[in-house]
């Protein structure tokens, strides 16, 4: 599904994040990324939304070369991205109206998707129902992560992209998300990139946790944790051994 | 409230108009008692309300046919750094040209009825709030427009939901600058082939008939435009940015 | 010639508010167009500079003007011709004066010498004002000028003493009479030198030769009523606005002139002004910009 | 790069000018090259140059006078919705009275030399000026400036440190709409008591003395002072909004 | 040192988010504040800050009444808040900046305080000494982060405020900064409260433990734990224990 051939990139006057770095994914993994801050996690999901190009090498999603965003990619950015002036329901609804805006044209939207604005499930699902009718500048932090994630999900893309999805939620929250992201995962034959700092999340939700070192990252150092994504797996002495053991490669690194 | 405030601002305008009429005692300033008699009479007579309804009509149509036309523009050019390179020079060329040294031509095109004096305020209005949306359109969080683009926005659907919303508020502030510009330059715009606006009526009576409370009366009313018109983008502010009265 | 086509010509007159233009609305009000078979729309403009635009693009055929203007607009190609006098100072009614301001401390008209005088640059105005002074036998360097070109700025300055002199049209100088400045020379000293004029687009002659003498024609007749009797206008003069409200009591209409045109001689005086001022760099001729053959035999 | 864009712009709107002048073809549009050609010997024989710095003077002046006012009002303004609140009518009674019939008075007070030139262009661009700004600060995110609070910032603190650096892209806006306008207005500006400026010699050219070629060399002049200015307001934006240009 | 008395808060047009609500906090203490997205925690801070006013009851600090911010008080949101015109340098420097401006004057700034600008110690403590000359839009969201906590820290207040400050930090670069506040807590007889999602992290760094419940909050529910603040307390077994009380408690909310 995901294909980096020898990518290289960096931001205009600054030293490079990847180089000649190759990484791939296939089709319904679930992927977890690991990193120190700054490492350049956030800037791996800008090349694989379409969002930033490579200065050389190549990004394929289902074996296409990426030129701009792919409609059935769905991001979660690291600050949300929501519209100041559109009410938490009118942002959920965003990408629905943007698909409609353009008809189901292959490039904008998928060929065939609902074209209905019905996003009340999601925003029950992410409990933020009853601030539907605020503005992003009037809710909680955790509030307004919630609702990137909804406006995100309501597009049922087929790979999801998410940067630290979580991080302003308490831990029932949180925990009943990611329960929510692994049901979608097992029933839409989602492939998933989570961006995470936390470890415990990392083993929780990655079948394969890629390991980002201090840039320029040249290898894609990969482990795997099959364990995950399963109900009981938080619970078992494997999982206590793979945090253990991904703190000390971060560490190291 | 607000009404109390409005009061007040006239007051003490009223105030130091009188100071500065007293003060220099010359026809030149009548006092606002003179004026507003003046006014009275001259609202009465019927004819100033005429004046003021060409004057309404003509900022209205010129106002909006810049707005309708300026601000997109400015938002395509905010939005794409190529265009904007491409097309500045074309605004900084134009802009600084006094509109009115077109008026034969625009008369030449359009004859002499209404419509060359909207157009000749059009020409003042379209660069001001060309620049404005552009600048503001330009100056937009590049996260937002990254985070709209990954549901899949194009160039058309970044235009219709980021870049038209997140520049309203500067097409707001354009209207209340358009407002005021519109007004002030009746005066010049309402100089030919017309008996009818308050441009014409303030400089007939001050350069003509060198009825000097008569002319007041006439800036007076200007005033009164402008400020009704205020009101309006106020109003309309309100209803078009929700989310800046609540928060 | 068209004469079907001339005879249902509409003459469009481009007006600015001055008296000069009374027998126009006098013309109209008595139905003397009627009688001469021309139909006439007046346009109404604030001031000379719109005027003049109006007729550049086309939008007008007739104006009350002066020579001078006549000559700029035709010094490349004839554009315009002017065909009769308008108003001419007399001797006993000056168009044009001289003011001084109440605190310039001058009283007589050598106390002016080489104070600046408040104008127009380019028009009558200047022209009148530096022969005016220089019959009275000032010396080159003794007449200086400022221009202001707003007649309005022009009292302003003068009542606030900014400027120490301005020359004002008639009747607004007597406003400034009224506002405490003093007359210190008028044109009824030199009337040769002070005229206004009707003139017509070059097209408009061409093309409607005998609407223009039917025009010319009740404009005489026009003429003829008011200096018949010059007390029966004072509505006429405050609703098309010719004469400010607080002269109304007191104006007396004066003679309008007679068929006429402005002589060579004129002509050639303010032709020379302009030249030697650098205002027009090449002649023009006096046969293409003033043409008596219109007016009434 | 850039000068490719202003040269191909200028060459369009030369082009775009011949057209019409051809189109038209009257004397009130003289072909650009008639124009050039004029403009040159105007320029060779120096009064055309001094009319230009005549004017750049007044336009600097004026522009520097009404942005070093206008620009710390606004942001005042913005700051605080009482003092807005209370303002908002004084502005917008006063924004819409053409300066031009105060002229008289500015006359008055401050003689005829180049100062009652300045205040008239001055009064034009203050409240151009003042709702830009004004309304620029008042959309600033309300989190930053708790954040800044919280560090211990007063109201002059949070002037100093928040709304001037918040508010220095609307008055860089604000600058080049000036800039447009200040040029533009010169033609009303110029017509009392000098015999010095564009806006004189334009008028003279073209109201007078119909001498339409160099009318529009005169204009050309405007645009030109016009660009230079802008150009001068873009070095000032790479200088004072360093965060604009390398993100 | 603070002192909720019987405070009630709303904001307008809302219901009310703490109704007669009364807290004790001493000075030295350290604090964690629990509870689920969208309780009142940031709410909390901006009260203690002054940032906002009860409607009703009152916040005392050091025994008087709260009208302004104090000088003293720091203070690190949800969002950062950075100056997106200044560089990160900057934007460390501000607080200081803001304290030169107007002098020790007592309410703006501490009546002594250092009015050095040397910020580098700071910057260098948080990891974010290589992008000190970059703007906030061209980092990373982690070091943006960290840009906020070394503005704050830079004052060296007597009360630090946070809301989740290493909510967006890794693992390893997050246990070093908690070990860094608990130093500073312990050199400078700090008072700290500090917002988290995180248990496990509130286990760590709370001596005691704010859990705040849905609004409208009336009661304040503390939660004693001795044993934070001490270097090995996260590897014993009362830790865990402790945690796994308070998940309890917060999934009970
Ligand atoms: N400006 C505002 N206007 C109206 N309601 C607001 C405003 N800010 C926050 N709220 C509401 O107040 C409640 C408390 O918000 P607060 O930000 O304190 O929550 P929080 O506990 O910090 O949550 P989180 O963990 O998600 O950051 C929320 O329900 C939120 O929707
Ligand atoms: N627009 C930009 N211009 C220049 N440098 C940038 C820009 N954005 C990010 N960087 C730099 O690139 C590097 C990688 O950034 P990135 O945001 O990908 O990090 P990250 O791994 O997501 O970190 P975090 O966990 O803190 O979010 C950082 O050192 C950052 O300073
Ligand atoms: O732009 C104005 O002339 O007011
Ligand atoms: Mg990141
Ligand atoms: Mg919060």
């Amino acid at each position: 599904m995901i294909e980096l051939d020898r990518v290289t990139f960096g931001y205009v006057r600054s030293a490079p994040i990847f180089q000649d770095f190759s990484w791939k994914a296939g089709r319904g993994e679930a992927w977890a990324v690991l990193g120190a801050s700054g490492c350049g996690k956030s800037t791996l999901l800008s090349l694989l939304a379409g969002l930033v190009f490579p200065s050389s090498g190549q990004v394929c999603i289902d074996g296409l070369p990426l030129t701009r965003p792919r409609p059935q990619t769905g991001l979660i950015i690291q600050d949300y991205g929501l519209l100041p002036w559109s009410t938490v329901r009118e942002n959920v609804e965003l990408g629905l109206r943007v698909r409609n805006f353009y008809g189901p044209d292959g490039t904008h939207a998928p060929r065939s998707y609902d074209s209905s604005l019905n996003v009340n499930p999601w925003l029950d699902r992410l409990g933020i129902l009853e601030v539907a009718g605020q503005y992003p500048g009037q809710i909680s932090g955790g509030q307004r992560q919630r609702t990137a994630i909804a406006r995100t999900l309501a597009l049922r893309p087929d790979l999801l992209l998410m940067d630290e999805p979580f991080s302003s939620l308490d831990a029932p929250t949180r925990e009943g998300l990611q329960r929510l992201m692994l049901e979608l995962w097992a029933e839409q034959a989602l492939t998933m990139v989570i961006v995470t700092h936390s470890i415990e999340e990392a083993a929780v939700l990655g079948q394969r946790i890629l390991l980002l070192k201090k840039a320029p990252n040249r290898v894609a150092h990969v482990i795997e944790n099959p364990g995950a994504a399963d109900v009981h797996f938080r619970e078992s002495d494997a999982y206590v051994r793979r945090v253990r053991a991904l703190r000390e490669q971060m560490e190291g690194a | 409230m607000k009404r109390r405030d409005l009061l007040l601002a006239t007051l003490a305008l009223l105030v130091i108009w009188e100071i500065l009429a007293v003060l220099i005692h010359r026809q030149i300033l009548p006092t606002p008692l003179a004026v507003l008699a003046t006014l009275g009479t001259e609202l009465l007579r019927g004819n100033l309300t005429l004046h003021f309804l060409a004057s309404l009509w003509r900022v209205l149509a010129s106002t909006l046919l810049a707005v309708l036309t300026a601000a997109p523009a400015g938002m395509l050019l905010g939005q794409s750094k190529r265009l904007n390179d491409l097309f500045s020079p074309v605004i900084y060329l134009l802009y600084p040209i006094p509109k009115v040294v077109l008026v034969p031509i625009v008369l030449l095109f359009f004859g002499i009825g209404d419509l060359p004096k909207i157009i000749i305020i059009f020409l003042i209005l379209f660069f001001q709030i060309l620049v404005l949306v552009r600048d503001s359109a330009a100056g937009l969080r590049p996260e937002l427009i990254q985070s709209v683009r990954s549901l899949g926005a194009g160039r058309r659907a970044l235009f219709r939901f980021v870049y038209l919303p997140a520049s309203l508020p500067a097409v707001l502030t354009a209207l209340r600058q358009s407002v005021g510009t519109a007004v002030a330059v009746l005066y010049v715009a309402e100089l030919f082939a017309t008996q009818r606006g308050l441009g014409y009526y303030i400089y007939l009576n001050g350069s003509t008939l060198f009825n000097y409370p008569a002319m007041y009366g006439g800036v007076v009313m200007m005033s009164l435009l402008g400020l009704g018109l205020y009101f309006g983008v106020d109003l309309l502010e309100r209803r078009l940015c929700p989310w800046k009265t609540k928060s | 010639q068209p004469a079907a086509k001339d005879a249902t010509t509409t003459v469009r007159v481009a007006r600015i508010p001055v008296l000069d233009t009374l027998p126009l609305y006098v013309a109209q009000q008595e139905g003397l167009f009627e009688k001469h078979n021309v139909k006439v729309e007046i346009i109404p403009v604030a001031s000379a500079p719109e005027r003049d635009q109006l007729i550049a693009a086309g939008q007008a055929d007739a104006m009350i003007n002066e020579v001078l203007s006549t000559m700029f607009a035709n010094k490349q190609s004839v554009q315009m011709q002017t065909v009769r006098y308008a108003r001419t100072a007399t001797a006993t009614a000056p168009v044009f004066r001289i003011l001084v301001s109440k605190d310039s401390g001058i009283t007589t008209l050598d106390q002016l010498k080489g104070v600046p005088v408040g104008v127009s640059d380019g028009t009558i105005i200047a022209y009148l004002t530096e022969r005016l002074l220089q019959a009275e036998g000032f010396a080159p360097d003794e007449i200086q000028t400022t221009s202001v070109p707003s007649i309005t700025d022009r009292m302003a300055l003068l009542s606030s003493g900014q400027l120490k002199a301005a020359m004002l049209p008639d009747p607004l100088s007597t406003l400034a009479v009224q506002q405490g400045a003093t007359v210190i020379l008028a044109d009824s000293s030199h009337p040769e030198y002070s005229f206004s004029t009707l003139t017509f687009s070059k097209a408009f002659l061409d093309a409607n030769p005998t609407t223009v003498r039917n025009f010319l024609a009740a404009w005489e007749d026009a003429v003829a009523l008011i200096n018949a009797d010059g007390s029966r206008w004072t509505s006429l003069l405050s609703d098309q606005n010719l004469v400010p409200a607080p002269l109304l009591e007191s104006f007396k209409v004066p003679q309008f002139a007679t068929a006429g045109v402005p002589t060579k001689d004129q002509f050639q005086d303010m032709l020379s002004w302009a030249r030697e001022k650098g205002l027009l760099t090449q002649d023009v001729s006096y046969s293409d910009c003033v043409d008596g053959q219109y007016l009434p035999k």
